[in-house]
């Protein structure tokens, strides 16, 4: 066990797995040189050189296209997208092209291809620097989706990503980058795809979430044990393919739940997760209140100033719990 | 450049393409198939060949348009009038370690590649099989998203180089494309990385019923090379001899590590844009009429025959030959049991599959 | 009243407004000449001119982009994007420009777009050709989105979007474009942008849909009654903003529902009715079982062979109400 | 173009720029300040108010990076040595009619613009209000979207003609969002209907930490707009005079209806990408050297200095002034009262407000 932040344990993993695979290869805007605006592929480019660690011209839809062409070349890529929000800017390669090329081929090709970027706010970062568009990138069949909220989930999943024989979107949580610490197992540390993690039992009320919300939830799961309230936290993980048999257990046996994330509300992914558990029996049957959303308002991402009343805190998540909870 | 043009008005140096900069579309042949200049680039024996690939994949979408307006297949884009461009871009790559990627009006070329006929008629029947790349084709499948393969053959052709070989890969895409985003980035990329990619684009006059001048001010789509920083080459289109001598010299290139080459094949729409919409509603027939005389089968058929390779007899042993081929694939193509949805399922990913309905 | 079909209701209702409002425009590939690939703008170049109705390159970046800066200009522009799936081609200009104009300028400036494009399958076009993506594009606040169902409400809701002093989505059935015909009131006509439409009331099940899909689900809901069970079918028309209130109260009555779209299940837009109506006590605790999704498969959007098991039929549906029904 | 590099491998022309296709940035000053042709394009009065621009972007630039040190301003992005492009931009143009487009590094041409001061902190503190447009600025608000605004800019210019309007726009951006589709499909459009629009690139060397070379093959920026059918000019854009001169030409062709032009300013970032990341990790200390002698205030002080026009007491008493001015409009930024997420709300739409949280 090592005790590393998140981007330390992106980082290692990214080397260590280009020593693994020497097909593996990063490209995107800025990760060689500078080895990323967060430093995630710091030093990769002495390491392994500028043919594997390439700075890109700055297209977004050109790193997505190169990307599914390098993979058919037999290349493994790991493209940077610097933003979550400018993957809109490749959103036609990603969407129509890259998650399409098993489906399109008839199973003839494929795309290992893993696609890194951050993901949300409270880094005072400027506009559109802070979008969190996940839900976009879960209505696209053929990709996989993972959002790690601590380092050692982003080791593992990481590496299951890289070695994935299709296309995966890996999300980082942005302001946790160095904020988030945790102890990372050493040496080969896979997590599969697909599974969620229950993050701290309870019987109450279920809260899930994602990335970096998982860390305000677990707080706010705390605060309302000490108010008498048992919260089991569920930290997805991986949003495609969703582990929808956790989800059941957990509200089969609480009967309650909140889902959190920090992108607006309307046709976000807290809608996808409320849809899915009423598609089982025990899970609805035991019902006894309304899921709650706890999300971003129908508003984009605001500037600086207004960040501190947009982002959601411990006490948003606890006034959800309390209504989850209500009799 | 651009120096006569603006030096009188300006106290420094515009760039501009100037008249004097747009050269004529390079050929080889004339409308009558004589010899433009000292030698051929091909073969009597390859210039049949070629074309037989160009006949080929004009009876193909002849054979197919018949078949659409039975209710047999679903729409399509035939290539008619443009087959020298295709054939003449394959003619100059190895298919055994070269990539062809296709828009989706590249038939003729496909087949000379090695894509089977049989495949063909299950595209055209909106079968998943026609998209299916078998072991050893070198060919992505057919694009609908215009400009979407462009980059995927940069990618494709650095990826060749970064396992270390020399292979290239051939793209194209019509002059619609080459407004797009998608054309523009990765070009921008392969000069930058010298991918070796040839991007050749099928400047076919329409994009649907957008005209060619709606489509850009630019005098060329070659001279979109210059923004990319690496050579463009204008070549008419219809001129089998033609589209192969630039090609080769192109390949030479890009194998031997010198980048990528932007080739504008100038031909013409001489069929409909796709059996759904002809697009043709507003097509000046004077402009058409012009174009009808340079067909490029017409061409070659002119040139061999004026070296004793080309007759009535030999044309129609060839038609029957190819016709013979084209029944044979069709019959095969229909014997194919139809696709399940369930398969689909499996071809989303490799695992797990998806949740389904 | 006139009977039309919803191709010749849209392009008279655009002919009509141009004639109202001379800043009306219309730009996209193939607009103008031919009158658009679905003949939606036949003979309105004609009419009205090639600067107002204008043949743009093929880019659809590009053409929302400049739409965005007419509408500064003030002009009111009618974009096309030729088919839905290519809206990904243009997604950071529709997501974070023109949907952010008003709100990134803190209200100084606006954007009264409308962006119409055909969506769904089932007239055999070629891959790429068929998606249904309004999940994507109703997870971008500052857009409004409507997809009418038949030609009245093509007419009323195209006016309305058009006079919106915002963006609006307009969202065409491409299969009904001839198919659908119907009863289109003459002169001025208006349909207020968020108000669904009980197609047909009933008490046993509510069944929700919108574009080409309300043809189906009402099929579905008489062959139903046939059966015994009296289905209530929902038109939502405008999917942002959504209708919660005729939503709750439908489902608060029958306590059953279903949800039908084409669109592929994962964060399709079935997630966010079935998170929505969950908002409501009382639609909550009237419900007797889960809400049922009956969408298309997480696979895109497939070849044309493949199209008649994709499509969403009548029988899915019935299937989908008798296990919405179940006692 | 290329004849000499390619004529004798190949049988037929090469589009390429050579050598001799790309003249050296054209400077009005020498680095010194001396006068490189015969008359000045602006007057002594003209470059006094040019240069006072220009050191009010300094200032401000310099005062919010210490504000930012203190934890008092976002992240931004200064324009320090690059003044000269966005203030010989502006000067060009006439406030009270013509639209400026700005990317986000500059804040000089902004307020030349008439962009209050006042607003300029605030946009720096993180507010909204930074992005509020006042009635008659004619202005786009900042964009963080490289490339982002350039469609924008062209829709603007040729609404404006719609509209009936003789009105240009000038749209900023830089040598990075010169490689985005986002540059290449607008410039293109406008090339199609030549709006009246100046596509003014500050090619600064540097994309964040990315390198000139690394973003183009092309050898300038100012050759992308032959791609788009229109002139492109390479001009030193740490020259006032000279941005001043080839702004003041094409915007007289825009207005005149002729279409538009795509200026390469050739400048480098003096300063740091932004405030969150100088982007100066592996940069050239060497490379640097050479442009700090460069810097575009140095230039127009030495000129006016030798016409008598500018000493070290004017120069007091200007900074002086903007001091003065900064500390006034950042004590009003100051005064300001926060925002609230309430009326954020109210600005999504004009109607229906959305549903909340
Ligand atoms: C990105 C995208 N936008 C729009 C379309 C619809 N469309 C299909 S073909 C076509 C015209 C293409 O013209 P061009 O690139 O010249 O190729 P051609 O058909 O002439 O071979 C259009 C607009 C599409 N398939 N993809
Ligand atoms: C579409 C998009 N991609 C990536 C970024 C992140 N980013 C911000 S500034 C920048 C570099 C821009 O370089 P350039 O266009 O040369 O402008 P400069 O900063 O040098 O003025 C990048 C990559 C962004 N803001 N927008
Ligand atoms: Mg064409
Ligand atoms: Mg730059």
């Amino acid at each position: 066990m090592s005790d590393m932040t998140m981007v330390e344990a992106i980082r290692s993993t990214l080397e260590a797995e280009m020593e693994r695979d020497e097909r593996v290869m990063i490209l995107g805007e800025d990760v060689g040189q500078s080895g990323g605006v967060f430093r995630a592929t710091d030093r990769l480019q002495e390491r392994f050189g500028s043919a594997r660690v390439v700075d890109t011209p700055l297209a977004e839809g050109a790193i997505v296209g190169a990307a599914v062409g390098l993979a058919i070349a037999g290349m493994v890529p790991v493209a940077e997208i610097q933003f979550m929000g400018f993957t809109h800017n490749a959103f036609n390669q990603i969407v129509e092209q890259l998650a399409r090329v098993r489906y399109r081929s008839w199973g003839s090709l494929s795309a290992p291809v893993t696609l890194r970027m951050p993901c949300g706010g409270g880094v005072r970062a400027p506009e559109m620097h802070s979008d969190s568009f996940e839900a976009h990138l879960a209505h696209a069949p053929g990709l996989k989706m993972v959002a790690p909220s601590n380092p050692a989930d982003a080791k593992g999943l990481l590496a299951s990503a890289v070695r994935d024989p299709d296309p995966v979107i890996y999300i980082e949580p942005l302001r946790g980058y160095r904020l988030i610490r945790g102890e990372v197992p050493d040496g080969e540390h896979l997590v599969p795809l697909g599974k969620a993690r229950v993050v701290r039992e309870g019987t109450d009320c279920t809260v899930i979430a994602w990335s970096a919300a998982v860390e305000v939830v677990t707080a706010a799961a705390e605060t309302a044990a000490q108010r008498g309230i048992s919260v089991e936290v569920i930290d997805l993980r991986t949003l495609v393919p969703l582990d929808a048999e956790t989800l059941w257990a957990s509200v089969a046996k609480t009967g309650r739940g909140v889902i959190v994330h920090e992108a607006s509300k309307t046709a976000g992914f807290a809608g996808e997760v409320i849809a899915t558990i009423l598609e089982n029996e025990d899970a609805f049957f035991a019902l006894h209140r309304p899921l709650v959303r706890v999300c971003g308002p129908d508003t984009p991402y605001p500037v600086q100033m207004l960040e501190p009343q947009y982002l959601i805190d411990e006490a948003r998540v606890l006034a959800g719990i309390e209504k989850a909870t209500q009799v | 450049m651009g120096k006569k043009a603006m030096l009188k008005t300006t106290r420094y140096r515009v760039l501009e393409i100037t008249p004097e900069d747009v050269p004529e579309p390079y050929s080889v042949l004339d409308t009558d198939g004589n010899l433009l200049v000292d030698t051929p680039p091909l073969t009597d024996d390859e210039a049949l060949a070629g074309l037989r690939a160009m006949m080929l994949g004009r009876r193909f979408d002849e054979h197919c348009i018949k078949l659409q307006r039975r209710g047999l297949m679903v729409t399509f884009a035939p290539g008619i009038g443009q087959e020298a461009c295709s054939v003449g871009s394959v003619m100059a790559v190895e298919p055994e370690r070269d990539w062809f990627v296709p828009q989706y009006r590249e038939a003729a070329g496909q087949f000379l590649h090695g894509f089977a006929l049989v495949r063909g008629y299950l595209w055209h029947m909106g079968s998943p099989l026609g998209f299916h790349i078998p072991e050893g084709l070198r060919m992505l499948p057919f694009q609908a998203a215009v400009a979407g393969q462009i980059s995927h053959a940069v990618g494709l052709g650095w990826g060749l180089r970064l396992r270390g070989r020399d292979d290239v890969v051939v793209v194209h895409f019509g002059e619609g494309a080459s407004s797009h985003g998608d054309f523009y980035e990765p070009a921008n990329f392969a000069g930058v990385s010298k991918a070796p990619v040839i991007f050749f684009c099928q400047n076919n006059h329409w994009a649907i019923s957008t005209s060619r001048p709606l489509q850009t001010a630019a005098p060329t789509v070659a001279h979109k090379a210059m923004a990319c920083g690496f050579p463009g080459v204008l070549v008419d289109g219809n001129d089998l001899f033609a589209v192969y001598e630039v090609m080769r010299d192109a390949v030479a290139r890009a194998r031997r590590g010198d980048g990528p080459t932007l080739i504008e094949g100038f031909t013409y729409r001489l069929g409909i844009h796709t059996t759904a919409d002809a697009g043709t509603r507003f097509e000046d027939p004077a402009l058409r009429a012009t174009w009808e005389p340079k067909d490029p089968l017409f061409r070659i058929q002119r040139y061999l025959a004026r070296k004793g390779k080309w007759d009535d007899e030999i044309e129609r042993a060839m038609e029957e030959e190819i016709n013979a081929q084209l029944e044979a694939a069709w019959a095969e193509a229909q014997a194919e049991a139809p696709p399940s949805l369930e398969e689909s399922l499996r071809h989303v990913s490799a695992l797990p599959s998806p949740r389904g309905m």
